[in-house]
């Protein structure tokens, strides 16, 4: 298997599918010379033409727009919005559109495109460019929301989720652009709606999506110099939901924690937690435990953004707390 | 007489739309119908003289005020009285309502609850078109109001940047829900507002069923040989408040009836008679055609049964 | 105590604190001729002037973003949106401007306005006219969401969100407003992020808010028939949410249940329920249990609607389902 | 001497934003400054000619790129540099950034990293002021890319509409990061976007700090004065990147050498000269008291403590 970096990962699942289907197209600001601002176009105008890769204004709610009546019209739009935070320029569209012409048409018409966004922290972007909001959309029936967090993850669905025939928004995270990984030689696509095991453990399972998935890694293989051995589960896809996988691993090991990137109240992990309780409550020997970021607004300064996000000593900290009995 | 042909079929359509919308209320007033209801009645001309300058195969978005366009597009009035009443038989199986009529087979492509959200779902469209090499041209409706939005001017800038083949049809009634043009937009000649894209815009009188028909055709053409988008400006009045609920406390009886002097479907019906191409009696016939017309509606949508209760679940997603 | 409807009392509140405070201005899509959309504000553009009482064209971004610029400016705007449904074309505004400068700026400046926006099914508007997207905003911080269910909160909590330093989100429900009840005759405030028990009882503490709050309320006068008595508590804020009522009711009752007419999945209930467990694990008898709507965009067809929505019967059934053993 | 003391004054604030930003890209490359950097030069003219048209009182808001700005509104470098390394004593308590800058105590109501997301705040806060009677305006300043989004429809419309004392300044500098205006907006000329607003509209030499101040002045005062907003482009050019980030594939080298040509301080510089307003020996006795400036700045912000660990959870609500 060739190591690549998730970028690159990103942009083999786009010049793949563009070159299987006519149909696919790219759209999005500075996504041709530029090549999108986090380098994942980058050479697909060269080898498409610009009818295929397309530069557009700033406008998120008309790209995003645009992209649905495209999807209504035949094609297989891919709308690169720069960064999720501007998702919410486009959140009419998304969810008052994109969500709900196959339903309230009676199925008629559907919306199969997706939306490439970037999320996440770490970059010293400050309030309005540093925000996790998933969690928005994943609560949209109608709409499919995919996060992944290693480069053959985000290839495999990236892939699937251009095939796919619902609109789907796809959660890129900032700070993985450049982590590397296998990624299979061949052809192959991974199922929306499936969780992966990414460490077996016996003794808490840990869950997380996108960026958290790695926290979470490195915070069990710590873990396990201590003997606890945590299972860690990689969401994958935020709706739908893997339910079966999280619950009956939790099952085997009586405790759970949800690792995630964005605000506790009202966030991804809330939904996870309840779920489990629901489905698993004479399994738990403790509370589902969730590690998130602070409740602020994200701050400029290294010093206190880093103390905004999840570190992987938090996870420990918490793991333990769940583990040993105060 | 291919022309009287086609004279008579624009005012059969008008009658057709007017009649279905007086009983739609009718039928909200018995509760047969819910939710929002808004009636194009007095701005037929314009659905009509629009569609019929477009060629079979173009596309057609619109607003919630859909009524009209989906008529003049060609659905079936029987599927439509029931999507109003909720059937399993309508348009949409009873889903989307009045706001959402939505036919496929005819290339009517939807009416839009969020004002100006379809403007840029035109111009998709119309690029999806381009791109599959159709030759197709997408008429895109919408109101006054609608210009004020965001999304008018991302949707007309795009469309002329790629040279889209939309026409961009505004429905100028004078007002947005209460609030007039005056108090809403900077400018009261909407078609103006094309200039800051190098888009064409025209002002036509929107109770002149022809006249709306020959703007249309004609940037309809020209966008079908790749010249671009257009703006038309369609002057109007809605006869009725904006919805079922309104009680109309912002405009005054006298403008009010200025304007139903200028009946659309009256206007025409003048004009044919003194063109000598309608009779009194051959008027009265189309009348009862539309009559029986929809009265089979009613009885359609009324003898229709309720969605079963798994239509719940349906069409969310195609892949669930 | 006269007896008004929640409409008459929302405008009661916007009335008195007009009067109290010049700084005080409405701003809307058809605010003054209409009263808004559902008549809320009818008469005070003749009491006020159109200087104070401003229809707006209809742009939701350009509407809230206008209002976070007076606010900074140093006034007390209140934007009417004329539902939450069109919120979404204002979500970068609240969530990137509104919720943000103050933080972002170091304290410098503040948005002390007021976003007042319908939301809930019910009225056959369909997919995109019925949607209840608190959730979005109370997941924020930042914000301040309020959900009143009564004539007296709804008074009580607009006053209060007038006069607060803080951008609130001040949400409605469109089948409330013909609602009777009780109002105090003279000046009164009810404090945001307190919640209120409306209903005592020791077998199940039921939490609500908005319009659930009634079927809640209904749900427990029919189970006090069979014998079970449920305390219902009416969140009335989702942020701040009032932790303290609601775990120290669970504390006694060792059963929960949130009704809420959002979608299940990442909807408002799974925080709720989350909080709970963390903090109540050893007290809970049974998993906390969510009543929701059904996760499918609304439907206009009467029949369909009401099915999607969370009825008193589903209520009844879920609280026996937690008391009675199966 | 009133006339030479203000022209020198302009051309040290040029200087003074010149040499901030190639500190700060100087900081950046050694890790002091992290974040999206967008820096000003070549465009010092706009910022300075603007602020110099307007008087004490009047509020400025503008993008991401807004160190010229708050410079030119009268911010103090020290605090902006320590922002800038992310200080307690940064103008926003090292919580902002690049994109960030705010000083409430001259009038420099932020920098916005939403593109075209402040334009309707300046026009709220033009409404504030004209609602409490203060005969303050409101210098709303954003990119040509800026002016494709909604927003500016939206702002412009509603201030318009309102008569609201705005002046909208557009620095066109031809890219949208790497997307040349021609791709993005279907106007070449942008100021004739306002006549959709029916709102003046004016093109001006965004190298001339001159020409600029004189079309600032003349709408603010117009704006003053009750006329409502105006609309003003100035041509310009970004000597670097969109940001640290940006390779520059996208431009050729003979465009950015016509460009440097026509550098606004060199310009000013030699038109002072032949003016015989200004010396060599002045400007550089001006270059070195800027230096000095920046190198203090430089020492301000490294000596500075960074925030408490408690800031993070302050500011957040004024009344949690
Ligand atoms: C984005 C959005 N804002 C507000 C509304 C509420 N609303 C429905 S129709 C309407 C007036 C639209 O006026 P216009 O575009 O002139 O169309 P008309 O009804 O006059 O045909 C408003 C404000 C909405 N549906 N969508
Ligand atoms: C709403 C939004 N979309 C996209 C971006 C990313 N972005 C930042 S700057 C920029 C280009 C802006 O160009 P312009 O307005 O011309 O200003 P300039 O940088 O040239 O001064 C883009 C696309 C953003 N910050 N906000
Ligand atoms: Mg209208
Ligand atoms: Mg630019």
């Amino acid at each position: 298997m060739a190591v690549v970096t998730y970028r690159e990962a990103l942009t083999q699942a786009l010049r793949e599918e563009m070159r299987r289907d006519d149909r696919v197209l790219i759209m999005g600001e500075d996504v041709v010379d530029y090549g999108g601002a986090y380098g994942v176009t980058r050479g697909l105008a060269q080898e498409f033409g610009e009818k295929r890769v397309k530069d557009t204004p700033i406008a998120e709610g008309g790209i995003v727009g645009v992209a649905v009546g495209c999807a209504m019209g035949g094609l297989r739009p891919v709308a690169e919005l720069m960064t999720i935070n501007f998702a919410l320029l486009a959140a009419d569209q998304i969810i008052n559109h994109a969500a709900k012409v196959r339903y309230m048409f009676g199925g008629q018409t559907s919306a199969p495109l997706v939306i490439r966004a970037v999320g996440g922290a770490g970059a010293q972007l400050a309030a309005t460019h540093s925000q996790n909001l998933e969690v928005m959309f994943a609560h949209v029936p109608g709409l499919k929301v995919v996060t992944p967090a290693t480069p053959r993850d985000a290839k495999g669905l990236l892939k699937a989720a251009i095939r796919d025939e619902d609109p789907v928004l796809f959660v890129e995270h900032a700070l993985l652009y450049g982590t590397k990984g296998e990624v299979p030689e061949g052809e192959y696509t991974i199922p929306l709606g499936k969780a992966e095991v990414k460490r077996e453990g016996k003794d808490l399972t840990i869950l997380a999506y996108s960026r958290m998935t790695l926290v979470a890694l490195e915070a069990a293989n710590r873990l396990s110099s201590d003997g606890l051995e945590a299972v860690v589960i990689d969401l994958r896809t935020l709706r739908p939901l893997d339910l079966e996988t999280i619950v009956s691993s939790v099952k085997k090991t009586n405790r759970a924690m949800i690792v995630e990137e964005d605000w506790r109240s009202f966030g991804v992990g809330a939904e996870i937690s309840s779920r489990i309780m629901e489905m698993a409550f004479d399994y738990l020997d403790a509370p589902v435990q969730r590690v998130a970021a602070q409740e602020v607004p994200v701050p400029y300064s290294r010093k206190l953004e880093q103390r905004a996000l999840p570190r992987v000593e938090d996870v420990i900290r918490a793991a333990k707390g769940m583990l040993v009995p105060a | 007489m291919e022309d009287q042909k086609l004279m008579l079929d624009l005012l059969y359509q008008m009658l057709l739309i007017r009649q279905f919308e007086d009983k739609a209320a009718e039928m909200y007033a018995k509760g047969k119908i819910a939710g929002f209801l808004h009636l194009y009645n007095g701005e037929e001309a314009i659905a009509v003289g629009a569609v019929a300058g477009l060629r079979e195969g173009d596309l057609l978005v619109t607003h919630y005020r859909d009524h009209g366009h989906a008529i003049a597009k060609g659905a079936d009035v029987k599927r439509l009285m029931a999507e109003l009443f909720g059937k399993a038989t309508g348009v949409c199986k009873g889903k989307g309502g009045s706001m959402h009529f939505f036919d496929a087979s005819v290339g009517m492509l939807g009416g839009y609850a969020i004002v100006a959200g379809h403007l840029p779902l035109a111009v998709g469209l119309a690029l999806a078109g381009d791109y599959l090499g159709k030759r197709q041209v997408v008429l895109c409706v919408f109101g006054d109001g609608a210009t004020n939005h965001g999304y008018f001017h991302e949707a007309m800038n795009m469309a002329a940047l790629w040279r889209l083949p939309v026409v961009f049809l505004c429905e100028n009634n004078l007002y947005g829900m209460g609030t007039a043009l005056k108090k809403a937009s900077a400018v009261q000649e909407i078609s103006r507002k094309s200039q800051a894209y190098d888009i064409p815009g025209e002002r036509v009188d929107g109770m002149d069923v022809l006249a709306v028909r020959e703007a249309v055709a004609k940037t309809a053409e020209r966008a079908r040989e790749g010249w671009g988008p257009s703006f038309v400006e369609a002057v109007t009045y809605r006869f009725r408040g904006h919805s079922m609920a309104d009680p109309v406390f912002y405009r005054t009886k006298v403008e009010e009836e200025a304007w139903r002097a200028k009946d659309p479907i009256t206007l025409f019906q003048q004009k044919l008679e003194a063109e000598g191409l309608l009779t009194p009696e051959e008027f009265e016939r189309l009348e009862r055609e539309v009559e029986e017309a929809i009265q089979e509606a009613v009885r359609f949508a009324e003898e229709s049964p309720e969605p079963p209760l798994e239509a719940l679940y349906e069409d969310i997603y195609a892949q669930p």
